[in-house]
């Protein structure tokens, strides 16, 4: 009996697949509609073959923790995305409401990673073989740091997409999917533990912010998008070289392929090959932070980007260099990064925090003037990072969140007023005060957050940043110039800052087309509501943020330091050293090596022979 | 001088004059013509080597179909259709720069490897049925079957797009505009001297 | 049964959730609300912490009763004060390598605070009544009610702050409630530019207080007030050593204070927290934001540029005075720069004529003095002045308003309406404002029993007294100069002299002699004939505007209860009348500064006498001048020297040396920053490279000729070389083995049916026909000896080609190092010989 | 040894009809004469696949291997022609050097 039981459940997924292609409105006979039917349960049981069914449950999940969360966080918008590719062209509505409901159901789930308690080691862990030849694995994790960055993501994406739907109306189709697929994308960069998974989603991500800057950006759209996917994808091909050559001195080292980031972290390289795949890998992500060489594609890409893909360009995408700094760069090599930390951190308080800022201050358009300021807030990120102590780290990490709430408000803000003015020169407005008070407020409100005045949480990030930089030892001498240079900041914060809101808000009302300018709407304000909450909650209580992520930045910062030790042990050497297995909580999930029995076939057993 | 070395020796000259005719000849007919030259020289020598069914395919198909379809495209575009261009100062030397220099080569080449052979290599003594249609046909239909059904699509195809490309645009529906002007089939970005009535692009801002 | 447990004080709770409470209240539901509701709220937002307030300071008061009967006994007992806490919530916890602290958002009041709250939450409530009426016809009522209730919760934030993140939060707080206020009136740019400038200059402040509490993050381990007094003892003895400066940069011939090429930990947190109370309280540096500041509504000037913000620095002074004693330089800068500001801010009141202008100066001044009593170590005296000056200086601004309100009837533009030569006489018409100004003016004169003699002198005592001494700081070269007395008080004098002089003159200028505001009215004749003075009553109304009337009681009450403070408050600590009780009071707070502090008491005797005499120098010198020469004397004296008055009224132009200085070069700099960006770093990284490519791709392009044979002849080429390099046939021999023993072993590269012949033996011919396929010859050399080694390669085609290898040993009794050389050499030689063609 | 019966006369003469059609590829404009040498050297190969097939008699991979070179050789001549058609109708005249724009 339980066998034809068996069989049905087995048969579900390809049921509704079936049912749903049977209900699509947009054909009227029958047979059209069951032939459409048939083929969507035809590709469910593609993607099911596909599917690697042998789970090889290599870490013990905890019990209270739903092994397959994670998954649904990261496939339920990619899946989403391609179901909208299906959905009538014809009927906006239905594709919007379909969109904001898939995103809602992923913020819920992002929520329920909360009710668990961060403590130490990976939660929510998930691991499955995807390629056994080459020992990669689909290794999904979340500890005290990503869970917020995934909880940042899922909540911008909706507000940003909420506000798009309001101006954007041509091509509703592919906006859903561009902004689905990108959802998921970074969901999957969150999470993801295994270096080629990571990289995977890490180009995924390019593809629709390409789509969204190309499709509904500004004048020179095209140029903004290319420069923004050449600038991303150089740093990232220094990544993917430094992820193989590490891949094939582990397999030099243990005798078989892995890319799994708990496996290639105890990894010792000697000098100069731990020095370039560090340069490697910190290329990639300070491009995208972006730190100040490489950070003239974010002004252009934000200025030509549409209101939505400002919003998530700026919460999130940017929080993947930092994100990727921290697990990757100090996470693999610390002795390289414990060595860099200092000039590193010269350049982001000179050439992020000042010049970002002085950059700022003359600018014409506020949108090049705002992502001149994420240029400086994201200066006191890495600036947090470099100091390598736990105050600087975690405070880099609330720095992080809060930038993305204040600048994705601020975007948003900017939004409201080129919807009705369709432009974005200072120049054009002045006196608004008057016109839009509410407006104002919010503005100035938010303004006060960006600048870091105490009690919003502009000001949480930014003191816990000094602070933890006054006293790390990993920039030594440099510690005090560095943390000056950063309190130096906050003046320039506010100088243009408000320079900007008094030219557009306060003065004479003296443009006529400024004063027929309606207020924000109720649309627009439920947009930023949550925002703009957020910036008193975790501008008055940051415990929320931090007792969460307290294990997991204790559990670096003390890695990092024990990786400098063996770094410095290993100086002297020509070939690379693997560290002994730790042990505890941190290594749950480490790749074992593979029986011979189920990999025959696999590349490294000819290899070896 | 064995019947057999008269033979070759006559091909042999045969499918050179062939050849030399059609590479020099002004008008294409007459091109057409050695190609048909060479093509019997080979048959003949096809005959010498035992390869009977070969040679018989050689007349049917290439005298038979090939040359013939090469006279027919001649007539249909007039014999004069390959005439110089006026006054096209095209550049002179490229064609027979690399003419010249594929001919050092050959020579080069050649000379090169028969420098090399010290014992010519005599012909062995074949089956009895060596070349005729039951062997090849045996041979064919047993060892090679693939390549033979592949070919049978590869023609099909091949068919089908000499129709298509053949037939150009004709086949528009009734109510479409004449084309007047040929040159109205090309759509694509038209060279300054063929801009006759094609309007140039707007270039999008 | 104690409702309010010392330590977990939630009366500090009341006072400052309602006028949060009351500023978000107004704030987002104020226009609904209507006038009288937004009343309401606004004063019971004050009056309620009014009252918290007065509770605690009683509790504190039994509390210090009851330790003073406890102690009573011993003479040496000193009472440790009372201090009540409230734990409200975690904030964040900081934790590095060096230790761990959790800041929490924590509350206490102690003797200092209980009086500062006093004194904001009292003064505050009387500043709100006065506004009601004098805000009464705004557009924007609630919007100023909100944003004054912010600013004292702001305020209380500030002084009830347990450490010193909490004060930060209250420190910027009150920073952006004078921005909103101060650019209140935004339609008018200058009004917004006014508060832009006020924020970014209190901002320069912040940037100070940051650093300070990194650095006492970094040396002390805490931020809260205990943990800091725990563990600043060894701050003198550490150095900041962040960069060496090189010998010949020492400069050796400056004094070794004024180098401060050792700074201790010290002596730099105190520094540091010095500039954020400069920035806060308008001294020297960072003054120029106060007097832009009066473009705000006069209630505003009146709270927060009188009685409270500015008064911040000095109360973060005195909270860490045990800090800031440890670094006598620092002591000796804050003393320096207050006598300073002192005599600078007094040498422009004198020439101003907006009545709001000068008083704000005086504030400037008065500010200086109270540095100068904290910067000596009278830290008491210092916080006297603060009091008293909060009185009587709010009662002076009020009355400046109510002057201000009735002129803006007459006139409604703002400036004339604040200018005080269209003023004058006003005696008649406004007498509760006028008693209450002249009391005021007498008070911060300095005159006998009012309280501005008593905080003053106390100040001017301490100036001649005290001396800071190092108490066991190693590295602190600095010593306290024995002329600083002398000098200090000198300063306090001149500025005490200059203060009476100018508050005469603008009290003679406002309410004696004549109104002179008939005129400035628009289209007003002059009623020939009679004089205006006496028939003020009776006359006809001058023909437009409302003649001068006084201010309703809404606005006369606050004068007069603020005017009798500002009398009577002086007996707190009138020390001639032999009252101590305010120092015994703030004993404990002060008690383990005072240690660093000497004092020789005789020396002081003879200063209260000195001071009367400087104040009625000052009062009689305005009055001959102003009132018996109708201020001839002041016009003859500026057209003798017109450069030196136009200079002091452009007050000394320090606004256009900082825009000149400061500004200008933050501009080039931003204009070369985006310069830079856009051509240099996008330029290379970007355009350059776009350049490049677009380059390489329009050299390749030329290669596409468009003609099929161009093609295939290219083509053609191609596969020629190609083949020419697999038919021709290569020989190259790779030599291994090592050379101590002279055994070699030659191997020749293989290739596509290579055959080999060998002549080992050098003598030039090859064995001839035998071309086997061995490609390796093994050889023996003893030392010294060369061979050729010959070798002939045959490929399939038969091709062949002959290659030569010279193969020499070095002689090992060659010297050491030249085998090593020849080593090295000898083995990259030896790793790939390219034969030489025979 | 006679002329004929030995594979490198054959070798020689295929080679010669090679040369021939290469150089008639690539010197001749006319695109037709282009088509026509491309049959000469499929032609010339044959020649040779078919005299070696005589050397190594043993089985007829070199013949049927002929075979399938006329059988593509006639499908291409039909495709080219067929393309110099809709070329000529296009361009009025068959030189190959007018079919040049897909050069920039």
């Amino acid at each position: 009996m339980n066998a034809l039981r068996d069989a049905g459940i087995e048969m579900i997924p390809y049921l509704i697949a079936f049912v749903v292609g049977y209900l699509m409105p947009w054909r009227k006979e029958w047979f059209e509609r069951f032939a459409v039917g048939s083929v969507a349960a035809l590709s469910v049981a593609f993607v099911l073959g596909l599917w690697p069914d042998k789970a090889v449950e290599v870490a013990e999940t905890r019990p209270e923790e739903w092994g397959h969360l994670l998954n649904l966080i990261v496939f339920l918008p990619l899946i989403a995305a391609i179901a909208v590719v299906f959905l009538p062209r014809q009927s906006p509505k239905l594709l919007k409401q379909f969109t904001m409901v898939v995103l809602g159901v992923d913020f819920l789930a992002s929520l329920a990673l909360l009710g668990v308690p961060m403590s130490e080691g990976w939660h929510f862990q998930y691991v499955t073989e995807w390629v056994p030849s080459l020992g990669i694995r689909y290794h999904v994790a979340i500890d005290g740091i990503s869970v917020w960055l995934v909880l940042l993501s899922t909540l911008s994406t909706p507000i940003a997409l909420h506000v798009s739907f309001g101006s954007i109306k041509k091509r509703t189709k592919e906006l859903c999917f561009a902004f689905l697929m990108l959802h998921g994308a970074m969901m999957g960069a969150f999470v993801s533990l295994d270096l080629f998974l990571f990289f995977v989603f890490w180009e995924l991500m390019l593809v629709p912010m390409i789509l969204i800057i190309g499709i509904w950006g500004g004048v020179e759209k095209i140029k903004a998008s290319y420069k923004f996917f050449l600038y991303t994808m150089a740093g990232s091909m220094m990544m993917l070289a430094a992820i193989l050559y590490m891949a094939w001195v582990f397999h030099s080292i243990e005798g078989y392929w892995t890319f799994d980031y708990l496996a290639l972290k105890r990894l010792v390289l000697p000098e100069d090959a731990a020095f370039w795949c560090f340069a490697g890998f910190a290329l990639a992500f300070l491009i995208k932070v972006p730190m100040f060489p490489f950070h003239t594609w974010l002004p252009d890409a934000h200025v030509q980007a549409p209101t939505g893909g400002s919003i998530i360009l700026a919460a999130v995408l940017l929080k993947l260099g930092t994100y990727g700094y921290i697990r990757f760069c100090m996470g693999m090599f610390e002795g390289p990064a414990w060595e860099a930390s200092a000039t590193l951190a010269g350049v982001a308080v000179a050439g992020g925090i000042f010049y970002g800022a002085l950059c700022a201050w003359k600018q014409s358009d506020i949108k090049r003037l705002v992502a001149y300021s994420s240029v400086a807030h994201l200066g006191f990120v890495m600036l947090g990072l470099f100091s390598g102590t736990h105050a600087g780290v975690s405070g880099a990490i609330v720095q992080m969140i809060n930038h993305g709430i204040s600048t994705g408000a601020l975007f948003l803000l900017v939004g409201v007023i080129y919807d009705r003015r369709h432009t974005r020169q200072i120049a054009d407005f002045g006196g608004l005060a008057k016109v839009m008070p509410v407006y104002t407020a919010l503005f100035v409100l938010v303004t006060m957050a960006s600048v870091g005045v105490p009690g919003t949480n502009g000001f949480v990030g930014e003191f816990m940043v000094i602070m933890g930089t006054m006293v790390s030892d990993s920039l030594g001498r440099h510690a005090t110039p560095a943390a000056v240079g950063a309190s130096f900041g906050v003046i320039l914060a506010a100088l243009y800052m408000l320079s900007m809101v008094q030219r557009v808000f306060f003065g004479p009302l003296n443009n006529p087309k400024n004063e027929k300018l309606t207020d924000i709407n109720s649309r627009e304000l439920v947009a930023v509501a949550p925002l703009v909450a957020l910036i008193f909650v975790f501008g008055l209580f940051p415990n929320i943020l931090l007792s969460r992520m307290n294990d997991s930045v204790g559990a670096t910062v003390r890695h990092l330091a024990e990786g400098r030790i063996a770094y410095e042990a290993h100086a002297g050497a020509t070939t690379a050293k693997l560290r002994p297995k730790r042990g505890g909580p941190w290594e749950a999930g480490h790749p074992s090596p593979p029986q011979v029995a189920d990999v025959a076939v696999a590349l490294n057993a000819g290899a070896d022979k | 001088m064995t019947p057999g070395s008269a033979l070759f020796i006559v091909s042999a000259v045969l499918c050179l004059a062939g050849a030399v005719t059609t590479v020099v000849s002004r008008s294409p007919v007459r091109a057409a013509m050695g190609l048909l030259g060479t093509i019997l020289g080979i048959a003949l020598l096809f005959l010498k080597l035992r390869a009977e069914f070969l040679s018989a395919i050689q007349l049917i198909v290439y005298a038979g179909a090939v040359v013939v379809l090469f006279v027919f495209v001649i007539m249909l575009l007039g014999t004069d259709a390959g005439s110089e261009p006026e006054s096209e100062a095209r550049s002179k030397i490229a064609p027979p720069l690399a003419g010249g220099m594929f001919l050092a080569f050959a020579t080069a080449l050649f000379g090169l490897l028969g420098g090399a052979i010290k014992t010519p290599t005599a012909f062995t003594v074949p089956s009895p049925d060596h070349g005729t249609i039951e062997a090849v046909g045996t041979e064919m239909f047993q060892n090679t079957l693939v390549p033979f059904e592949l070919t049978t699509a590869l023609l099909i195809v091949a068919v089908v797009g000499a129709i298509a490309v053949g037939r150009g645009r004709q086949g528009q529906k009734p109510n479409q505009r004449v084309i007047k002007n040929p040159q109205d089939f090309y759509v694509g970005p038209v060279m300054e001297r063929d801009n006759v009535s094609q309007p140039e692009p707007k270039e999008s801002v | 049964m104690d409702i309010f447990p010392t330590n977990d004080f939630t009366l500090l709770a009341v006072i400052l959730s309602f006028p949060l409470i009351g500023a978000f209240v107004n704030g987002v539901f104020g226009k609904r609300l209507g006038k009288e509701a937004v009343t309401l709220m606004a004063l019971s937002a004050i009056g309620v912490p009014f009252l918290a307030s007065v509770a605690t300071f009683s509790k504190l008061l039994d509390i210090r009763a009851v330790q003073h009967a406890a102690g009573a006994g011993s003479a040496d007992h000193v009472e440790q004060g009372a201090r009540l806490y409230w734990h409200a919530w975690d904030w964040l916890d900081l934790a590095w390598t060096g230790g761990e602290t959790t800041l929490s958002v924590a509350f206490s009041v102690d003797g200092l605070s209980g009086i500062m709250a006093l004194v904001v939450t009292g003064v505050g409530f009387l500043i709100h009544v006065y506004s009601t009426s004098y805000m009464a016809d705004d557009p924007g009522y609630h919007r100023f009610f909100s944003y004054l209730n912010l600013f004292i919760f702001s305020m209380l934030v500030l002084i009830l702050g347990d450490s010193l993140p909490v004060l930060f939060v209250g420190w910027e707080g009150v920073g952006l409630c004078s921005y909103l206020l101060i650019g209140f009136w935004f339609q008018d740019d200058a009004n917004a530019a006014a508060g832009k400038k006020a924020f970014l200059v209190n901002r320069i402040g912040d940037f100070g207080l940051l650093v300070a509490m990194a650095l006492l993050l970094r040396y002390t381990g805490s931020l809260s007030w205990e943990g800091i007094e725990a563990n600043s003892g060894n701050l003198p003895n550490q150095i900041l050593k962040v960069w060496q400066m090189p010998e010949v940069l020492a400069f050796s011939f400056l004094p070794d204070w004024l180098l401060l090429n050792e700074p201790t930990i010290a002596t730099l947190i105190g520094l540091c927290l010095f500039l954020g109370c400069a920035g806060k309280s308008a001294q020297l540096p960072l003054y120029v934001w106060l007097p832009d500041a009066m473009a705000g509504p006069t209630p505003v000037s009146a709270l927060i540029h009188a009685a409270t913000m500015v008064t911040a620095g000095v109360y973060l002074v005195c909270r860490l005075s045990f800090l800031f004693v440890l670094s006598p330089a620092t002591m000796f800068t804050i003393a320096m720069t207050g006598a300073l500001t002192a005599v600078f801010a007094a040498t422009i009141a004198f020439v101003q004529n907006d009545i709001k202008k000068v008083l704000a100066y005086s504030t400037v001044s008065q500010l200086g003095y109270m540095f100068l009593g904290v910067g000596v170590g009278a830290f008491t005296a210092g916080f006297f002045h603060v009091l008293t000056h909060a009185f009587f200086k709010a009662c002076l601004f009020l009355g400046a308003g109510s002057v201000i309100h009735t002129m803006h009837s007459r006139i409604h533009d703002t400036d004339s309406s604040q200018d005080g030569r269209n003023m004058g006489g006003l005696r008649a018409y406004m007498p509760v404002t006028c008693v209450t100004f002249f009391v005021s003016c007498l008070a911060i004169a300095g005159v006998f029993p009012l309280s501005g003699f008593f905080s003053k002198d106390a100040i001017l005592i301490g100036a001649l007294t005290n001396t800071v001494s190092s108490s066991g700081g190693v590295h602190d070269a600095f010593v306290w100069p024995e002329w600083a007395g002398s000098v200090l008080f000198g300063m306090g004098l001149i500025g005490a002299v200059m203060t009476a002089f100018y508050m005469a003159r603008l009290y003679i200028m406002i309410f004696e002699g004549d109104f002179k505001g008939w005129s400035i009215v628009a289209g007003w004749k002059e009623p020939e004939g009679h004089d205006h003075h006496d028939d003020h009553g009776d006359g006809d109304e001058p023909i437009d505007g409302p003649a001068p009337h006084e201010s309703p009681n809404a606005m006369t009450a606050p004068l007069l209860v603020l005017a009798a403070l500002a009398a009577v408050s002086g007996l707190l600590s009138a020390h001639d009348l032999g009252t101590h009780w305010l120092d015994h009071w703030l004993d404990p707070v002060f008690a383990n500064a005072l240690g660093n502090v000497v004092t020789d008491a005789e020396a002081g005797s003879m200063v209260p006498y000195i001071a009367s005499a400087a104040t009625f120098a000052g009062l009689g010198g305005a009055y001959f001048v102003y009132v018996m020469r109708g201020g001839d004397p002041a016009r003859e004296l500026a057209e003798k020297v017109p450069a030196l008055h136009e200079l002091i009224y452009d007050k000394w132009r320090i606004d256009e040396l900082y825009d000149e200085l400061f500004v200008a070069t933050l501009e080039t700099l931003a204009e070369v920053s985006i310069f830079l960006d856009k051509w240099v770093v996008d330029g290379i990284i970007a355009r350059a490279s776009a350049g490049v490519v677009a380059g390489a791709g329009s050299v390749l392009r030329l290669f596409q000729v468009g003609r099929v044979q161009a093609y295939a002849a290219a083509m053609v080429i191609g596969s020629v070389a190609f083949a020419g390099f697999f038919l021709l046939p290569h020989a190259r021999v790779q030599l291994n083995g090592d050379l101590s023993n002279g055994q070699y072993e030659l191997v020749a590269s293989p290739g596509l049916g290579y055959q080999y012949s060998w002549d080992l033996d050098g003598d030039g011919e090859f064995a001839e026909d035998d071309f086997a396929d061995k490609n390796t010859a093994n050889i023996r050399l003893n030392t010294g000896k060369t061979v050729e080694v010959g070798l002939k390669v045959r490929n399939a085609f038969g091709l062949i080609r002959t290659v030569t290898i010279p193969l020499t040993r070095p002689d090992p009794s060659a010297d050491e190092t030249e085998t090593a050389g020849v080593q090295g050499r000898a083995t990259g030689q030896l790793a790939d010989i390219e034969g030489r063609q025979r | 040894m006679l002329p004929g019966s030995v594979v490198e006369h054959y070798l020689a003469l295929s080679g010669a009809i090679f040369t021939l059609g290469a150089m008639g590829f690539l010197m001749r404009r006319n695109v037709l004469i282009q088509l026509m040498s491309i049959e000469l050297m499929l032609n010339a190969v044959n020649l040779l696949l078919v005299s070696y097939n005589r050397v190594h008699a043993g089985n007829m991979t070199g013949q049927v291997f002929a075979f399938f070179v006329i059988a593509v050789a006639a499908a291409e001549a039909a495709v080219g022609l067929a393309i110099v058609l809709s070329y000529f109708r296009i361009r009025g005249t068959v030189q190959s050097d007018e079919a040049d724009s897909l050069r920039h």
